[in-house]
Parts: C-alpha cells; structure tokens; sequence
C-alpha cells in the first residue's frame, strides 16, 4: 500500500479496532488511539524523509478509478480516488500528525462512552488527513464533508452545557459550506474535461482531478467555466460568482468575519481535545481550501478579487482581536484570537506572493500548534475548577509555577514575539499584504492592528489572571495544582516546536517555496 | 315533414340525451339525500347508455346499464339502505370552501371547454370507417387477442378485491354495531 | 413477464397457506417467494422485450427497477415478523398475499408499453394498499387513513383516465411508442388542445400517487394513520413505480414536448421540495416527519425527471434506490422504538444510543442517508440528481433543491439529537436475529452504495 | 343523401359535432369534481367519482365512434371492470368506518390534522 | 334527416306525452276528500311502524360484493363467447385458437373461483345466524312430566 494511503487507512483501521473490540478492553481505547496517532505522526514524518524539496509538484502520486457515470452522449464522468502531496499539503500533513497526537493525549480525562469517543476521534483523523490528500475535487469534498459528522458528535457527546444547541450550529455552518462547495463541483462537472482518458476513451471524459482542472485549456469551450465563453450567473461572469461561491464555502471553515459565529460556540462547548484538533487542524483546511482548490481553479478571479479578500481578511484580524480583547471566557477570548489570526491566513493568500502564500502556510502550521497549546492550556485550568472566567483568577503564577511558564510561553509566541513561530507567520503575511500588486497597501497596514491587539487582550490577560495577589472567585484555591506529567507532556513539546519553528522558520519554507513559486506563475501571467 | 323530420334527426335526441344527463349529473351532486343521490346516478347512467347506442356501441351500452346500473350502483344503495342514512345528516361543509371549490372547477371546466372548442379533429375516413367497431363480436376479437394480458390481470385486480373486500367490509366478532 | 406471472401465482399460494395450521410457514414463504421472483426478474437480461401486442415492453434498466421494488418489499415483508404482535386480528396470510400481488402492479407500471397496462397496473397497486392501509380495522386512524387515500386515489384515478381519455382523442392510440411517432410526425396540431390537457392531467394523476405538491395533501395523514409496516411498504414501493411509470411515460413518448411540460414539472417540483422540507420542520412526530420527507423526496426524484437528461433514468433508479433502503431501515427502527414506547414522536427516541448503540447506527445511517450526508448512498442519489437539473442548466431548480436539502438536515438530526443526546429512560429493546440481519444488510447496502454507485449504476 | 360510402356511418357522426361530445364529457367531468370537493359524505363523494370515470368512457367511446378504432372501447370496457372492483373495495372500506365510527362525512373524521 | 334515432326519440317522447297526460286528466278528474286512514301508507291493512328506511342486515353485504364480481366476470365471457368457436379464427390457427381461447378463459375464471373459495374456506359467506339465548331460569315442572305427557298421548294416536 502506498505510503499516503496508509496514512488515510491507518486510523481507519485504528477505528475498526476500538469498535469492535471487546468492552472488558476499554482501558486500552486510549492506548490504542494514541498508538495510531504515534504511528501516523511517523508516517507523516516518512513521507517528509522521502518528500523531494525541489520538486514543485505532486509527490506519492496515488490513482484508483472509483466511479465512471455514462452520460450517453456527452460522454463519461469519472472520478478517481486520487491522492498526492506537495509542499503545500505536506506541512499540513504533518501538523496533523503533532495536532492529532496532541490531541489524543489530551484526551485522557474522557471517561463516558470511550468506545465511540475514540473511534470517532480516529475517523476525524482519517477523514482530515483524507482533506490533505486528495487531488480529486469530489474525493477531498466526501473527505470535507464526512468530517463533520465525527466532530460533530464528539461536540454534541462529549461538550458542554449547551453542546447541543453549539453541535447543531457548527453541522449547520460547515455544512452550508460543503453546499456551496457542492454547488460549484455540480458547475465543474461539465465544464472540465481530462484531456489524456478522452483522448484513450474517444468520448469526453469529464474529470475532477485538480491538475486538470487548474489548466484553463481542459475546459470544454463555450462550456460553463471556459474562461472565454461569456456565461453569466445573477449579472455576474459565472467564473467570478462561482469563486465567490466556493470562497464562501472555504470561508466558512476558515472563518472569516461574517461567516465565523459559529467558532465560539463550537469552543466554548466542546471539550479540550475537540477545540484542539478544531481549532489545530480544522480551520487550516478552509485555508487549504482556498489555495488548493478556490485558487487552484479560479487564478484569474482571485486576482480579481483579491482587494476585496484582503479587506475580508483585515477585517477578520482586527474585528476577532476587538471581540477577543473584550471577552470574559477564556475559551472564547481564544477564539476570536482564532479567528483573528487566520484573518492572517486569508490576507496572505490574498496578496497572491510568495512572501504572502509561504507566511499563509507558514501561519497555519503555527497557529495549529499555538492553538492546540492555547486550548490545551484552558483545559488544564477549567480540568481543576470547571471554571473559564478571566475575572474569577489572580495571581495563578504563585500555585501553579510550571503552568504559568508555559502559559506565558504561548501567550507571547501567540501575540508574535520574535524569536516564536507567530511572529514569523504575522510578519511574512503582512510583508506579502505590502508588496502584493494585487491589493492596496492601507489593507495590510490596517492589518498590523491585529499584532497590537494580540499583544493587547494577551498581555492583559496574563497580567489578570496570573499576577498579583492569589485570588479565586468562588475559593477553589486548594485545586490549583500545578501541571501533570501528562499535562506537561503535552505543552512541553508544543513550547519547543514553536520555538524551533520561530527560530528556523526555513524547516517549513523550504518544503512550500517551490510549489508555491510554480503555483504564482499562473498569477504572473495575468 | 322537412321540419318534422329535422326534430326528430339523431341530432334531437343527442340534445335531450345530453340536457337529461347533465341535469341528472347536478342532481346527483346536489340532492340532499344520498338515496336520491343513487338514484340521479342510475338515471345519469341510462342516459349514457343512450349515447352509447346512438354512438353505436351498443355492446358497452349494455355493458354499462349491467355494470353501473345493475351492480354498483345496488352495492352503492345497499350500502346506503344499511347504513341507514336519513336525510344527510350534517352537511357542514363551510360555504366558503364550497363556493370556491365550485369556483376553481367551473373555471377549469371553462377552460377546457374553450380550449376544445378549437380543436378539429380530424375528419373520418368514409372508406375505411367500420360501422360494427362497437359490436360485441369486434370488440371480442380484439379484447382476447390483443388485450390479453390486461384481461388475465384484471382477474388478479379482482381476487384483491375479494380478498380485501370481504376482509375489511366483514364483521368482527365483538363488533358493537350489526 | 415472468415475474408478474410468478407474483400472481405466488399472491394465491400464500392466500391459501393461511389455511394451513402453522402460521409460522407465511413469512418465510413470503421472503422465498420473493426471492425467486427477484432471480427470475432478470431472466431476460440484456434484451429488450415486448409483449403480447405491444403490451408490456421492458429492458435493463426496467428489470432493475422492478428489481428495487422487489427488493424493497423483500425488506419490508421480513421486517413484519409474521405480523406476530399485532395480536388475534391480525390476518397474515392475506397481508401477505395482497403486498405479493400488488406487486405485480408496481412491476406493470414499470415496464408498461399500453397506457391501459399502466392504468390496470396503477389500480392493483392502489386498491392492494387501500386495504393494507385499513387493515387495522379497530384503529380509527387507520380507517380514516384508508378512506382518505381511498377517495383522493380514486379521484387521482379519475384525473389520470380523463388524461388518458384526450391523449387518445388527439393521438388515436395508447402505445407509448406510437404516441411518440404520432408526436414526432406533429400530425397531432389540429389535436393540441386535447393533448396538452391529456399530457397534463395524466401527469396530475400520476403526480398524486407520488404526492408531489400540490397533489401531496393526503400523504401524511395516510402514512401516519397506515399501520406503520405498511407505511413502509407503500412510502417505498409506490413511489418508486410510480416515478419509473413517470419517466417512462415522459422519456418513452413525450420527450419531444419537453418544451411544454417542462415550466409545468418545473413548478411543481419547486412545489414539492418547498412544501415537503418546510412543513417537515414542524412535526412533532417521527412517522409524520417520514412522511413530508416522502413528499420532499418526491421532489428530488423530480427533479431528476424534470431535467430528463440522458442521465435521467439511472439517476431516478439510483435516487430510489437509496431512497428506499433508507426508508426501510427508519421504519424499522420506528416499528421497533413505537412498541416499546407506544407513541411517533420524536420523543420517544430519547436516550436510544445509550442502552440501543445498533438501532441508534442503523437509524443515524438511514438519516444521514435521507440527509445526504456524503459517504451514504443518499448523498450519491441527490448529487446524480443535481448534476442533471446542472447538465439542463436549470441554476433556480438546483439552488432551490440545494436549499431544500439544507432544511432536511436540520429535522432528520432532530431525531439523531433525540436519540444520541437526549436523556431517556428507553430499555434495551429485543430484536429478533432476523430482523437484526434485515437492518444489518440494508444499512450495509446504503453504506456500500455511498462508496460505490458503480455497482448498481452499471448495470444500466 | 345516403350516398354509398357513408351509408354505414351512424347519423351520430354526421350530424353531431365531435365537440359536443367532448364538451359533454367535460361538463360531466367538471361536476363529478365539483361534488368530490364540496360534498362531505364520503358515498356520494364517491358517486362523483363514478361520475368523473363516466365522463372518461363517454369521451373514449366517442373518441373511437368517430374514428372507427375497437381500442377505446376496450378500454371502456376495462374501466368499468375495475371501477366495480375499486367500488367493492371502497364500500367496503365504508363499511367498516361506519362500524367504528357510526359516520361517514368526512369531516367527522379529523383524528389526523390536514 | 328523420332515422332510427329519430323514431325512438319520437317514441320517448310520446311516452312521456301520454303518461302526463293521463296523470293530469286523472288529478282533474278524481275526487278530492282526503282523510287520516286514506293518507298512511298501504301495508296490507298493517299500522305501518317505523320509517320506510329499513336498515339492511350487513351480513348481505359480503354476499353482494361476491355477486359484483362475478357479474363483472360475467361480462367478460359474452365477448368471450362470440370468439371463442369463430370459424375463421380456429381455420388460421389450425384449431389451435379454441383451446387457446379456452385456457384464457379458464385461468381468468380460475383465478376468480379460487378467490370465491377463499371467501367460502374462509367462513365469509356463512351466514352469521342469530342464537338465540335458551331460556334458563328453573322450571317447578319436572321435565320427565312434559315427556310422559307426550308419550301418553303419541301413543293414543
């Protein structure tokens, strides 16, 4: 089996294993997950051992047929089960791998209904590195969209209070934006064509491998998305509105500002290893989204639109560092910072330069490994008082040393410190949002508001709840306990990876500088 | 004679065939009494057969005067007599959902009607038209040569109709009510 | 042919089995039957048949639907065990023997080639599911329900022959095919008025008996008052003869009227999917909630018929396919969780997955699949769907549809909410090793569909 | 008048106008929908029905009376087959509600909300 | 343009002419002098009780439905009949075409008759008889009194 596949059917199998295995070995759920999650970490890391630098295209090249439908005279549509890595994907392959392991460590305080909590852990595993995977356009959205189901359990099971009402709203949201991704798959589907089985088939063979579908010339002409043929949705050029669509759709996921209400609540109600791998791994597939498909198939609209993204992406920044700066819970302060600092994410992508794409990337790996720290961080503390508010806590630093280190450590790496992970993702985006030909420059001044604020609500809270006199609202002093083995397990590899990555950004730039530079040559041609 | 002759044509009696039928047809929708009910459908049924005989199909003509006349609708006034129901009880249908019942079928009968007021079709053929269609003995060949398949099922239409009939319409042992 | 033949045979053996002393012989003589009638559905494989005079004309694509009709049935016939619980009233053998006979309908309005075989196939299917329908014969709602699909179903019938009566008058003849070539010749212009109002209200007729809106009013009180095996039975089987008799009526003769019909089915399939998913949300009952979701299906398979691409039957067939296994395996679930419980609601699946794990998979699986959640045959049968109404670049009809089915996920996870997150005092219910196998293959099937539509896609 | 070759068409067909049949037919038709939707009785809702399947055989048979065909009348003939068929059924049904309920209008019957 | 038509038009209508007329001579004529006895209904003399609705017995109902049917069975075999010994036919067919005919016949009766037997195995068309309740309350009279009693005088005869 190849190496990529392993890495989808690995949890997989992982799951089967917890399912059926008999109920007088539940203690050993956990240590099965977690022996997976090591096991895919390490594939991961295989594949990065054998991953070729310079190579800007798709490695490990994976291709099954799956599903031929005859169309009768307008010929077939096939779809493959196709999967394959490049520079893009691969740092994000392997963030799931740390994220998930992370993950699952955390996820040793679950005690109900272990059996279905882990497998579904490891089907979201599969069904995530699936995303990363897959080069066809149907296989990454059955990937997309089976993800939901899984999280959405894990939320409404193992969540909070008003899990419920939050596991409805995040199916609902993501859900609405597999739809309209769904919407412009059903537009592709006769539009683009795979030149080489056409030509072996005598027929039209309608595909949706990426790599066709990112060259202008594999889509049949006067056909819906041929960039010449002049069709019109709702006054709009149909390959404008329908990369608004599929925008939408990915920005949902991200999220950016309008479509990002959901984030919260899913947060704040679910339990710590969900919000890790939520917000770790989850939101990097909207942003992954966007440059592997949206780009990938609408060069020529995002650079049309790239004003209008960039001023999405500064507004995500600097409303999610407002509404985070005046949040009461942690979990939900964490959350706008979320939302804030993919803001980031969208803004380099936008700006359409290799300054921009790399500090996107760049910016996912990071944030993935600060959030999960930022989540796992709550959840030590709310673990000890079921209890999230800033206001209840002061002077946490002197009962918990170790924690506060840590804590402090993720704060400053998270408001962009040099010498930490957040400070090279911020400063390459925002240098991308400066030089990008595509977009103003007041955007990516605009953006610098975000670090401030960052800096800001971070700062204020560390000086809130960790400094000063000891105090607890409701008198829970005596369960201040400082870190676990277990808990430091987790941070203290967290620490050192942003550490590293801040220190040596070049380990994640030279895996994405070559694809990235191949992939801008579509935006110079414009 | 010119004149008698032209009162009593085919043509007369299509029109005193058609006003019976149309009126009995308001009746049986009208009456009160679903007794009376029936028996406007009977009549409605006798004038049909009329227009079936002078239609020359006179195999269905009498076809339906045994089908219709004869044994539905005796079934019907059984079932009506056992019932016993007097005068209709309680016709509380709200005048506004009848009036605007009748309202959307008068506007669709109007319609059609209009439409087909247009409509030619499409002349005989003199040479070639078959006065004895509707005889018993044409319409025997065709039924059990061509029409075979739909004949044979129509016998398994009618065991359902038995088996679930007679189970459903069959007294229970402990039914309250006759 | 063999198969209607079969199913009438096999209709009276069980009818008078009934008068043999072991009762327990009727269920499993029952699923044999069925059995062989679905090996020997296929027997003409690979050719196009037509028979007695233009009566009965069928090809892969027919075989497979009556081979989904069957198979439904099958489901559903094994899901009655013996009709054991409905206690001393409860007739068996008849059930039986009327589900094998009607049959023999559904299959006549699948592969009928002489409107009269449709008519005749249409009236068998209906009068067979006005008795099941009030064979609860003590049961008020049952009665009612049975009355009400009764008198509409006659009315619908009525409609339907008045349509069949002008497309004779403006074609002179009730062969598919020969309407087709009349219309092809458009000898048929002096005549339009009568066709157009034939096609019409023969498409009426036949749009009642799959309840599409505006024609769906009776739906939910007949599958709410049916006994709920029935509901199954008839929420599966009609519908699924009755879009087949749609499509070959549209595609085997009036494909060239496209042009007309097509703003009318339009319409009313926007209608459908409207009134279906928008009125689901309100119900406070499972079963009634299954049936506007019938409804909104309806609305999906038309979609599918609207567009009448070349695609278009093996979309319909896919569509119903999943549509019917998905339905079989929540009406089993319900069967099971209404005894337990005596009540539809969406409460009485309160707390189903804690002491329930394998009903709660079954009933999430079927309603992810009716969802269309990706990975379920559902999510297959409504994307072959939308590609058609895409592929006849109807955009409002997809966007509609595509919001539609945003709604229905929202009340078929009601009862997932219910039955996973919910606290409920339901016990462990006991279900029969075979009933166990029944929903085991069916949710099976709707997962191997969602990964692999070629298998059934290919055969047509 | 009676030249040789109409000498075997009924008068029917020479004085009449197809139209009228038609709109005969459509008239009985257009009642027969009337009743079913303003009666509550569910017999003499019933009996509309018959109404609306007698306008269908009026039009059939005339359909093929004026063109010479044997198939409509076959297919007269088979809707009355059924119709009694249906008829069994349906008094049945009616029947056994009235047991139950001692009722028949349909609007008595509002255990199940429309 | 006076036909056949036209004479049983003409018939009809005179008919109904003829039947009026004599129904309003016989009002103008006849005598008018109504009392009590005269206006009940005519019963035999009976006091009629009751309304003239009389409810059926729904043990009827099964028998009709039967009867349905079969009338409907029926009507298939006159067309039936006219075929079945054709000449014509059975010359084309080299004979085959009256057993042919013979076997249409047969299934479609068959399988009538089979549903007939299912309603008669059945029970259903038994007739539900009314039992009536034997009277229990306890005689003073022994009952080999009424036997001797009857002995005694069988024997004299």
């Amino acid at each position: 089996m190849n190496l990529l596949s392993l890495l989808i059917f690995l949890p997989l199998f992982g799951a089967a294993l917890v399912l059926f295995l008999p109920a007088s070995q539940t203690k050993y759920f956990k240590w099965i997950t977690l022996g997976f999650c090591a096991v895919e970490l390490l594939a991961a890391a295989v594949v990065y051992h054998y991953f070729d630098l310079s190579n800007p295209s798709f490695q490990f090249v994976e291709q099954t047929d799956w599903i031929t439908l005859s169309l009768g005279s307008l010929g077939a549509v096939s779809i493959d089960y196709l999967l394959g890595i490049d520079g893009i994907s691969l740092p994000l392959v392997l963030l799931t791998g740390v994220v998930m392991l992370v993950g699952a460590v955390s996820s040793w305080q679950i005690t109900s209904r272990q059996r279905a909590y882990f497998s579904l852990y490891l089907l979201l595993t599969a069904s995530i590195m699936g995303c990363f995977l897959a080069l066809d356009f149907f296989l990454f959205f059955l990937f997309f969209e089976f993800m939901l189901l899984p999280m959405y359990f894990l939320i409404g099971l193992w969540g909070g209070p008003r899990r419920e009402y939050a596991a409805i709203k995040f199916f609902l949201y993501t859900l609405l934006g597999s739809v309209l991704i769904l919407v412009v798959m059903i537009a592709l589907y006769l539009s683009a064509f795979d030149p080489y089985s056409s030509l072996n088939a005598q027929t039209i063979v309608h595909t949706f491998d990426l790599r066709y579908l990112a060259d202008g010339h594999n889509y049949l002409p006067n056909s819906l998305l041929n960039g010449l043929s002049a069709h019109q949705i709702m006054g709009l050029d149909a390959r404008l509105f329908l990369f608004l669509v599929l925008f939408a759709g990915f920005a949902i996921k991200l999220p950016v500002v309008p479509f990002h209400t959901w984030l919260p609540d899913a947060h704040v109600e679910a339990p710590t290893p969900v919000s890790v791998v939520l917000a770790g791994v989850l939101l990097k597939i909207g942003g992954y989204g966007f440059i592997r498909i949206a780009y990938n198939i609408f060069p020529d609209a995002a650079a049309e639109y790239a004003t209008l993204l960039g001023i999405l992406g500064m507004v995500s920044i600097v409303y999610g560092g407002f509404n985070a700066l005046a949040q009461s819970d942690l979990k939900k302060m964490i959350a706008y910072s979320s939302v804030s600092h993919m803001g980031f994410v969208l803004l380099g992508v936008a700006s359409l330069t290799p300054e921009g794409l790399n500090g996107a990337v760049y910016q996912m790996v990071s944030h993935g490994v600060l959030s999960a720290m930022l989540f796992v961080v709550t959840g030590v503390l709310y673990d000890r008082t079921q209890n999230r508010q800033i206001e209840a806590y002061r002077g946490l630093a002197k009962p918990m040393p170790a924690y506060t280190t840590l804590t402090a450590i993720c704060f400053f790496a998270s408001l962009g410190l040099p010498g930490f992970s957040g400070f090279v993702g911020e400063l390459f985006t925002l240098m991308g949002g400066f030089q990008s030909e595509f977009m103003p420059k007041w955007i990516a001044t605009a953006s610098t508001l975000g670090i401030v604020l960052a800096a800001a609500y971070f700062l204020w809270t560390l000086q809130r709840m960790f400094f000063g006199p000891l105090w607890t609202q409701k008198g829970v002093e005596s369960l201040l306990a400082d870190l676990t083995p277990r808990e430091k397990i987790m941070l203290l590899p967290l620490a050192a990876l942003t550490l590293v990555l801040g220190l040596f950004p070049h380990f994640i730039f030279d895996i994405t500088s070559a694809t990235i530079t191949e992939f801008l040559k579509k935006f110079s041609l414009n | 004679m010119e004149f008698i002759d032209r009162i009593f044509s085919t043509q007369s009696l299509f029109w005193f065939l058609s006003f019976l039928t149309i009126l009995s047809a308001l009746m049986v929708v009208t009456s009160k009494s679903p007794v009376y009910s029936v028996l406007y459908l009977i009549l409605t049924f006798f004038c049909l057969s009329g227009h079936y005989i002078i239609l020359n199909a006179q195999f269905l003509a009498f076809v339906n005067i045994i089908v219709y006349a004869g044994a539905i609708m005796v079934l019907f006034l059984f079932v009506i007599m056992f019932l016993n129901m007097k005068e209709d009880e309680a016709e509380t249908s709200p005048t506004l959902i009848r009036t605007l019942a009748t309202g959307t079928a008068i506007v669709l009968g109007v319609t059609l009607v209009l439409a087909f007021s247009t409509v030619k079709v499409a002349a005989f053929n003199p040479m070639a038209f078959d006065s004895q269609v509707g005889m018993v003995k044409n319409l025997g060949s065709v039924l059990f040569r061509e029409y075979l398949l739909p004949f044979e099922l129509a016998s398994v239409l009618f065991l359902i109709a038995m088996v679930g009939a007679v189970m459903l319409g069959r007294r229970e042992a402990g039914d309250r009510h006759f | 042919m063999l198969p209607i033949v079969l199913l009438s045979v096999f209709g009276i053996v069980v009818l008078f089995l009934g008068f043999s002393k072991s009762k327990n012989i009727l269920l499993p003589a029952t699923l044999l039957f069925l059995l062989v009638t679905l090996i020997a559905n296929f027997v003409d494989w690979n050719h196009q048949y037509l028979y007695f005079n233009d009566m009965l004309w069928g090809n892969n694509a027919s075989m497979v639907f009556s081979g989904i009709v069957l198979l439904s049935a099958f489901f559903v016939v094994a899901l009655t065990r013996g009709f054991e619980q409905e206690g001393e009233a409860a007739q068996p053998a008849e059930y039986y023997g009327i589900m094998l006979f009607s049959l023999v309908g559904a299959i006549m309005m699948i592969s009928y080639e002489n409107l009269i075989i449709l008519f005749v196939g249409v009236e068998i299917l209906s009068v067979s599911i006005y008795i099941l329908t009030g064979s609860d014969k003590r049961n008020l709602r049952s009665n009612e329900a049975a009355l009400k699909y009764f008198l509409m179903g006659a009315f619908a019938t009525g409609i339907m022959l008045f349509g069949m009566a002008l497309m004779y008058g403006a074609t002179g003849s009730f062969v598919i095919s020969d309407i087709s070539e009349i219309i092809g010749t458009r000898a048929w212009n002096e005549q339009s008025q009568l066709l157009y109002a034939g096609l019409l209200m023969l498409l009426v007729g036949l749009l009642f008996k799959v309840s599409a809106a505006p024609f769906h009013f009776w739906t939910p009180d007949v599958y709410d008052g049916a006994p709920t095996i029935f509901t199954a039975y008839m929420s599966t089987i009609v519908k699924t003869a009755g879009f087949a008799a749609l499509y070959r009526l549209l595609a085997g003769s009036l494909a060239s009227l496209q042009d007309y019909w097509f703003a009318t089915l339009a319409t009313i399939t926007v209608l459908t999917l409207l009134a279906g998913n928008v009125t689901a949300v309100y119900q406070t009952s499972f079963k009634r909630m299954l049936a506007y979701s019938s409804i909104s299906h309806a609305g999906y398979l038309l979609i599918a018929l609207t567009s009448l691409t070349a695609k278009s039957q093996s979309s319909i067939l896919f569509y119903s396919l999943a549509y019917s296994l998905s339905t079989v395996s929540a009406f089993g679930v319900l069967i099971l969780v209404s005894q337990q419980q005596a009540s539809n609601n969406y409460d009485a699946f309160n707390g189903l997955a804690k002491k329930n794990p394998f009903l709660a998979f079954v009933l999430a699986v079927s309603m992810l699949s009716l969802a269309g959640i990706p990975l379920t045959a559902g999510f297959m049968g409504k994307l072959f769907v939308f590609t058609d109404a895409a592929q006849k670049g109807t955009i409002w009809l997809l966007v509609v549809a595509i919001l539609a089915s945003a709604i229905g996920i929202y009340y078929y996870f009601r009862v997932l909410i219910a039955a996973y997150f919910k606290e409920g005092d339901l016990a462990t219910i006991r279900i029969a090793p075979f009933y166990k196998v029944v929903l085991i293959i069916v949710t099976t099937l709707t997962i191997v569909l969602g990964l692999f539509p070629d298998l059934v896609l290919q055969l047509v | 008048m009676f030249s040789e070759a109409t000498a075997a068409i009924p008068d029917v067909i020479q004085q009449v106008k197809i139209q009228h049949y038609i709109f005969l037919a459509t008239a009985l038709f257009v009642i027969g929908i009337v009743g079913v939707l303003t009666r509550r009785n569910a017999i003499v809702i019933f009996m509309s029905v018959e109404l609306m399947l007698n306008s269908v055989n009026l039009l059939l048979i005339t359909f093929s009376a004026y063109r010479s065909d044997p198939a409509g009348q076959v297919f007269v003939f088979f809707i009355m087959a059924v119709a009694a068929a249906e008829v069994a059924v349906g008094l049945a049904i009616i029947v056994m509600i009235y047991r139950n309920t001692r009722t028949i209008d349909v609007g008595f019957l509002n255990k199940l909300k429309f | 343009m006076y036909s056949d038509f036209g004479q049983i038009l003409l018939f009809i209508i005179v008919a109904i002419a003829i039947i009026g007329a004599i129904l309003i001579a016989n009002k103008i004529i006849r005598p008018n002098l109504p009392n009590e006895e005269k206006l009940t209904t005519y019963e035999s003399g009976e006091d009629p009780v009751g309304n003239a609705n009389v409810q059926f017995n729904a043990r009827f109902y099964v028998v009709a439905l039967v009867f349905v049917l079969f009338e409907v069975e029926l009507l298939f075999l006159f067309p039936w009949a006219t075929v079945f010994g054709r000449p014509e036919l059975i010359a084309q067919t080299n004979g085959r075409w009256g057993w042919f005919a013979l076997g249409e016949m047969l299934i479609f009766v068959g399988i009538l008759s089979l549903g007939l037997a299912y309603a008669w195995v059945k029970g259903y068309l038994d007739w539900i008889r009314p039992e009536p309740k034997k009277p229990d309350y306890a005689l003073k009279i022994p009952k080999d009194l009424y036997q001797k009693i009857n002995q005694k005088y069988s024997t004299h005869r």
